[in-house]
């Protein structure tokens, strides 16, 4: 897996550097932006303190417990780790040839949740003085499972279908997080204040999806024209359990 | 050759059951009721496999010794007695020490393994997982809700399948990561396995039990003193079996009330 | 393991045959008790698998065996009994006229065995057919998972058998060379083995699936 | 029991014709004993680089291993070995040196080459069954090793493959796919060639054994292998229904041994009722007997070859004949302590426990009774010699802590630390391998009529010697003090103060190991080059001293041998010197 995930972001480059010249890829003039806010209704789970006595060394980067992602709010009822992206409408573009770097930290995925491209490079990387395997729990996409000892090279991969993927370490059973694999370039995930930003748009009539690893999707219908910025705002509705 | 022979296998023994002796490497002091018995246990048994140990090594290398005298003319001689001596020897020598052994063996491990925990234990829940240890106490109302594999998620720290929407029971009950318990209280663990085999075991507390999926296993025991120590899986459960591991923290009665007490508050 | 007793082809380099018959060597009886032996211990490992699995399992899915298999166990009785009267009829004969070949006639009844012996293995397929089509397959329980594997082991072993039955039979056809009595009389003792490891099966699947 | 039977005809096969048939599809039992050797030998090597790579690891955990990565470019990223890697490295090791090496080399290899030679046959009964035993041998161990290259790795449950972990699939982890399939399919073919075999060996020893030559004349070795053959039927014809199972819980959806309601890897899986426990014990019902398997062959080994050069008979030969069948009938009342904490019946740990005792009885009778035999003798120490002092005294070291270990109460302790890590390997897998070095010195100038260097062994004797006491002693002391085995890495608080001894462990093995390279060299050119070896050059007594070196097709020249007397005839008047050989005509003045 290692050669071939080697070679392959390296063919990417090349290809999107020619493709990139020849002008195939559009430059971003003439474009619009998604922005707004994910919020929520109803009563969330409570955010539960993670007790990492087993990993010393983890719960020791940790002065005041850190808590489960898998619900994660904000003021004003802002929902994170919210996965927002163009799920129709969008011209299509090839994969962005940027790696995103996904880390693991004090026994953290940083961040929970990212937003990724079919095909678009993802670096793992562990920054902690203790082993670690990732896991993503893929079904259409081939699984896999792999340890990730302290200084070993980070993993470089990428994946060739959309997906969400739960991704853990068994050796950390509270590391959870999600890698959302997309069709679309355009896609991001809320920040703690819920907010989020699509940019590059072209004009034209779009759905928005918003996706949460417990609440489901939201969708809006979205016209762009010009390089206006339309603001949307989307609510799910949260369930105490 | 043979005198070399001799020498080397002395030295060797010699080397050996000096470290046995003293103590070099060791078991961890005992904190547990029944521990007592088992390391003494342990201690006799290897007094008596350390003398048959040299006593074999040794006589093998006098024999050995002796055997390599070229002298012209020297006939071989057979052992005094022939087999018979060596046959009736080994039956009643080890006869004996075998059935010694089982007898204080066995009634050791009865008095651990083959008597009823104490009606006054703490009854504890433990999970084992793929690649850790959860342990869980019935919080205020004294019941544990009950568990439901389909319902275990890790992202939410479910780690014993708990239904707090529905099971009115399992919404305090307390999970931890770490086995806090009494000093010289009985305790009662029974041992759940959610995936594939994984054992208990804290060398201080002269424990080691395996999980079996699909089984409870109870296991009791009784700490009688205060400190913190390791618990380890000794039953190869797969990538991260090395580093599956928890704490065992016993405490004070009153530090454990309060322990207690502050984590039911939090649910 | 069959294979002990064929003819010399080349001229022998042990002291040559003194009688008209050289001693044959007893081997291939006693590779097939060997072979009895562990086909006996594997079959009783499975058997306390199976009482192991059993109890105390929820899953444990009684059903009702498909009839063929009674008519099967006829069929293999039968052949049982074809090749025993087979050995005694060819082991009497070549006793009588020194190491002559019976004619191909006297071997009536082992072709009798062959067919029988494939017709039983014929209709453990169709018991299967049955089966599988009142939606019992190997993995739908554990009764019928022991169900597949004992009479898929047992069928394997006795086309096993089979195979040796039909060295013997191509054996016997050649015009030359002693009568291999030691490798008939091995073939058949393995051949009622089978039967009786089938009536054994038979009564375990009756009793406990 | 015939004993005045007239030499069975069994070697009907034509002197082969042509490569294949005269070197790779031999019925010959020499040559197919030759291959089970060489097997055995490629077989070792893998298994000590292993296990190099283990000891690596756990001494210097983060220190990358130059030229790994090219080597398992997924295994070890960047040189570094992973947890899951080092499981699978010593599943494989243990998985190889237990079937490919201590089965196949004492038992199979020299067996099969011997045991023939040694009841005056002329070659085994079914020639055809053997060679096919040799090929599914090696099927089996090609299929093995193929585990490595595959994507996934190989199998890392241990070579032991418990249930739910080895049955489950590829959720329970890497390694757990393919490779685990690889791994019980190599097995199950593995138990059939071992079956064909021993059938051979018991039909061989009942029923060819040549005029004179009855059951109480036979030597040593020959009983040794025909008490292995007896127990190997048994035992593997357990394993492989256990095989067959597991096989089918992994790939047809079965649950033999997968209870319900297990969640790995946060998926519940689709399988009910089966019993994790039930794979324990068919698998210890063979493991167990499968320590003797690879052990009572070099019992063997060490009686036949100690009286040659103690110059004196072996003490007690109809004792130590009892003992082997003792050992053997009790080896299968046994397999439970090895799941003593395993959530069995406790009562039952008992039951267990006192035959796990008993069996120390015949053990320590003959160990005495190989020291008595060297009492008084008059030893000449050469190499093979030496093995066999080597072999009884660190059998005895192993033997011994099984004293504790049986035990249950303080099994609960000692249970999967490297105490029994050290037990097992001094018992089976150092005593075993002393036994196949002393085989190898032994017969080498009989099997290629070529002598060994004797410097070289005696060097190779001396280091190995010193070598596997460093190696394997501190493992009982790491015991003691709670170390775990079958940790990729030691991080846990309580193991560390241990890794300074892991590192004096792990520079003795690769002392050691390298000292092995010194055999391998006298091994290959003394096969080649080695100086003309005469017919009997140790004045040995049994039959294979009698004929050439190497011997004929027909091991006798067309003159099958009359055994007139028991090979124990030492440190008597004979015609060429203080022996009588088994088929010599004049009668033994003592």
């Amino acid at each position: 897996m290692r050669t071939r995930s080697m070679l392959i972001p390296a063919t990417a480059v090349l290809v999107l550097g020619a493709l990139a010249r020849s002008g195939v890829v559009r430059a971003a003039a003439a474009a619009g932006a998604i922005s707004g806010t994910v919020t929520y209704t109803g009563t969330p789970p409570k955010a539960k303190p993670i007790d990492m006595a087993k990993e010393p060394a983890c719960a020791q980067q940790h002065a005041t417990p850190v808590t489960t992602e898998a619900v994660v709010t904000g003021p004003g009822n802002a929902l994170r780790w919210v996965v927002v992206y163009i799920s129709a409408g969008d011209q299509g573009a090839a994969a962005s040839a940027a790696g995103v770097r996904y880390d693991q930290k004090g026994c953290q995925y940083i961040p929970h949740v990212v937003a990724l491209q079919v095909n678009q490079p993802l670096d793992i990387y562990n920054s902690d003085s203790n082993s670690h395997n990732i896991h993503p729990l893929a079904k259409v996409n081939p699984e896999w499972n792999k340890s990730q000892p302290k200084g070993a090279p980070p993993i470089h991969t990428k994946f060739e279908q959309p997906e969400f993927i739960p991704v853990k370490c068994n050796i950390h059973p509270w590391m959870h997080g999600y890698f959302v694999v997309l069709t679309t370039a355009h896609s991001t995930v809320t920040d703690e204040n819920g907010g989020f930003t699509l940019t590059g748009l072209p004009p034209g009539k779009y759905t928005v999806t918003a996706w949460h690893e417990q609440f489901g999707t939201q969708s809006q219908e979205v016209t762009i024209s010009g390089t206006e910025t339309k603001t949307i705002h989307l609510v799910f509705k949260a369930t105490p359990y | 050759m043979g005198k070399l022979f001799a020498i080397v296998l002395t030295i060797i023994t010699v080397v050996s059951t000096a470290i046995f002796v003293m103590r070099v490497w060791w078991l961890p002091a005992d904190v547990s009721a029944h521990g007592p018995w088992i390391d003494h246990q342990l201690v006799e048994t290897m007094v008596a496999a350390g003398v048959l140990f040299v006593l074999s090594q040794l006589a093998l290398a006098l024999f050995v010794w002796k055997s390599g005298d070229r002298r012209e003319g020297r006939k071989i001689t057979v052992f005094p007695g022939g087999a018979v001596p060596i046959v009736v020897l080994a039956i009643v020598l080890v006869g004996a020490e075998i059935l010694a052994l089982t007898f204080v063996g066995s009634k050791v491990w009865a008095s651990i393994y083959q008597t009823p925990p104490d009606p006054n234990s703490l009854q504890i829940d433990v999970q084992a997982e793929q690649f850790a240890f959860y342990f869980r106490y019935p919080g205020p109302d004294g019941r544990f809700g009950s568990s439901h594999p389909e319902l275990i998620n890790e992202a939410t720290e479910n780690y014993f399948g708990l239904d707090p929407a529905n099971d009115t029971t399992a919404r305090d009950d307390i999970v931890v990561p770490t086995l806090t318990i009494p000093v010289n209280r009985p305790i009662l663990l029974t041992l759940h396995a959610k995936d594939v085999n994984h054992a208990f075991y804290v060398p201080e507390l002269r424990i080691q039990q395996d999980f079996v999926p699909g089984l409870v296993i109870p296991l009791h025991f009784t700490a009688t003193e205060t400190g913190k120590h390791e618990i380890v899986c000794t039953q190869l459960c797969g990538l991260g079996h090395y580093n599956m591991r928890a704490y065992v923290e016993v405490m004070r009665q009153d530090q454990f009330d309060q322990w207690l007490k502050g984590k039911a508050a939090q649910q | 393991m069959l294979t002990v007793t064929s003819p010399p082809s080349s001229p022998p380099r042990v002291s040559p045959p003194t009688a008209t018959q050289p001693p044959e060597s007893k081997a291939a009886e006693t590779g097939v008790w060997m072979g009895i032996a562990t086909i006996s211990m594997s079959f009783a490992a499975l058997t306390s698998a199976m009482v192991v699995r059993q109890s105390g399992a929820p899953d444990w899915q009684h059903f009702q065996l498909p009839p063929i298999l009674y008519f099967n166990t006829l069929i293999l009785l039968m052949s049982s009994l074809t090749l025993e009267s087979a050995r005694r009829r060819i082991t009497a004969a070549a006793g009588q006229v020194g190491s002559l070949v019976p004619p191909v006639q006297r071997l009536a009844e082992l072709y009798l065995t062959l067919t029988l012996g494939l017709l039983f293995v014929m209709g453990q397929v169709v018991a299967w057919r049955q089966l599988a089509a009142q939606g019992l397959f190997l993995a739908t329980s554990p009764s019928s998972a022991f169900f597949y594997l004992f009479t898929a082991l047992h069928g394997l072993h006795l086309l096993g058998g089979l195979v040796g039955l039909l060295y013997v039979l191509h054996r016997l056809r050649q015009a030359t060379g002693p009568v291999p009595r030691t490798a008939l009389g091995a073939a058949t003792l393995y051949w009622h083995f089978m039967d009786v490891l089938w009536v054994y099966l038979l009564a375990l699947l009756t009793i406990r699936v | 029991m015939h004993d005045t039977a007239a030499p069975a005809v069994v070697h009907h096969h034509a002197p082969p014709q042509g490569f294949l048939r005269k070197h790779v599809f031999s019925l010959d039992h020499k040559v197919i004993g030759k291959q089970y050797l060489d097997l055995a030998l490629v077989a070792v090597c893998t298994g000590m680089v292993l296990s190099w790579l283990m000891r690596l690891h756990l001494a210097w955990p983060t220190q990358p291993i130059p030229g790994l990565e090219k080597l398992s470019p997924n295994g070890a990223a960047g040189g570094l070995i992973t947890p899951e890697y080092y499981l699978s490295l010593m599943t494989m090791h243990g998985t190889i040196m237990v079937f490919f090496v201590l089965t196949t080399a004492p038992f199979a290899g020299f067996g099969n080459y011997f045991l023939p030679i040694q009841v005056g046959a002329q070659d085994m009964a079914f020639p055809r069954i053997n060679m096919t035993s040799f090929w599914l041998t090696f099927v089996a161990f090609l299929v093995l090793i193929a585990s490595f290259f595959i994507h996934d790795g190989p199998a890392l449950s241990g070579w032991t493959a418990y249930a739910p972990l080895s049955a489950v699939g590829k959720d329970a982890g890497p390694g757990q796919g393919l490779g685990q399939t690889l791994w019980a399919v190599s097995i199950a073919i593995f138990c059939i060639a071992q079956l064909l075999g021993s059938l051979n060996f018991i039909a061989t020893t009942l029923d060819l054994r040549t005029k004179g030559m009855s059951l109480a004349r036979m030597p040593f070795s020959t009983w040794s292998w025909f008490i292995t053959a007896v127990i190997g039927l048994i035992a593997f014809a357990v394993l492989m229904p256990a095989c067959i199972l597991l096989i089918l819980d992994r790939v047809a959806g079965t649950s033999f041994f997968i209870p319900a309601g297990l969640v790995i890897s946060d998926r519940l899986q689709p399988h009910a009722g089966g019993s994790p426990l039930l794979w324990q014990h068919l698998f210890w019902f063979f493991g167990h007997p499968e320590v003797y398997i690879a052990i009572l062959p070099g019992f063997g080994i060490v009686s036949h070859i100690l009286p040659v050069f103690a110059r004196k008979p072996l003490l007690g030969p109809r004792v130590l004949i009892g003992c082997l069948i003792g050992i053997a009938f009790l080896s299968y009342t046994v397999w439970g302590h090895h799941m003593f904490v395993s959530g069995m019946n406790p009562f039952s740990a008992v039951l267990f426990s006192v035959p796990t005792l008993v069996i120390t009885i015949p053990a320590a009778i003959v160990t005495m009774l190989w020291i008595g035999t060297i009492y008084g003798a008059k030893l000449r120490f050469t190499t093979p010699a030496l093995f066999c002092l080597g072999f009884v005294s660190v059998f005895v070291s192993g033997g011994i802590s099984g004293f504790l270990l049986a035990q249950p109460s303080i099994d609960t302790y000692l249970h999967a630390t490297y105490f029994v890590v050290g037990h097992f390997h001094f018992v089976m897998g150092v005593a075993a391998m002393f036994g196949i070095f002393a085989a190898t010195y032994f017969w080498l100038p009989k099997m290629f009529g070529r002598m060994m260097n004797e410097t070289l062994g005696k060097w190779h004797f001396w280091l190995t010697f010193i070598g596997v006491y460093c190696v394997f002693m501190p493992m009982h002391y790491l015991g003691l003090a709670g170390n775990v085995r079958r940790y990729a890495e030691f991080t846990d608080d309580y193991l560390k103060p241990l890794i300074p001894l892991h590192r004096f462990i792990t520079i003795a093995a690769l002392f050691t190991g390298a000292a092995q390279l010194i055999f391998l060299f006298n091994l290959i050119r003394s096969r080649f080059r080695g100086p003309k070896a005469p017919d009997n050059p140790w004045e040995a007594t049994s039959l294979e001293w009698s004929t050439t070196s190497p011997p004929p097709l027909d091991n006798f020249g067309g003159r099958p041998p009359v055994v007139h007397r028991g090979p124990n005839e030492y440190g008597v008047q004979g015609p060429a010197g203080d022996y009588v050989m088994q088929a010599a005509p004049e009668p033994a003045a003592r």
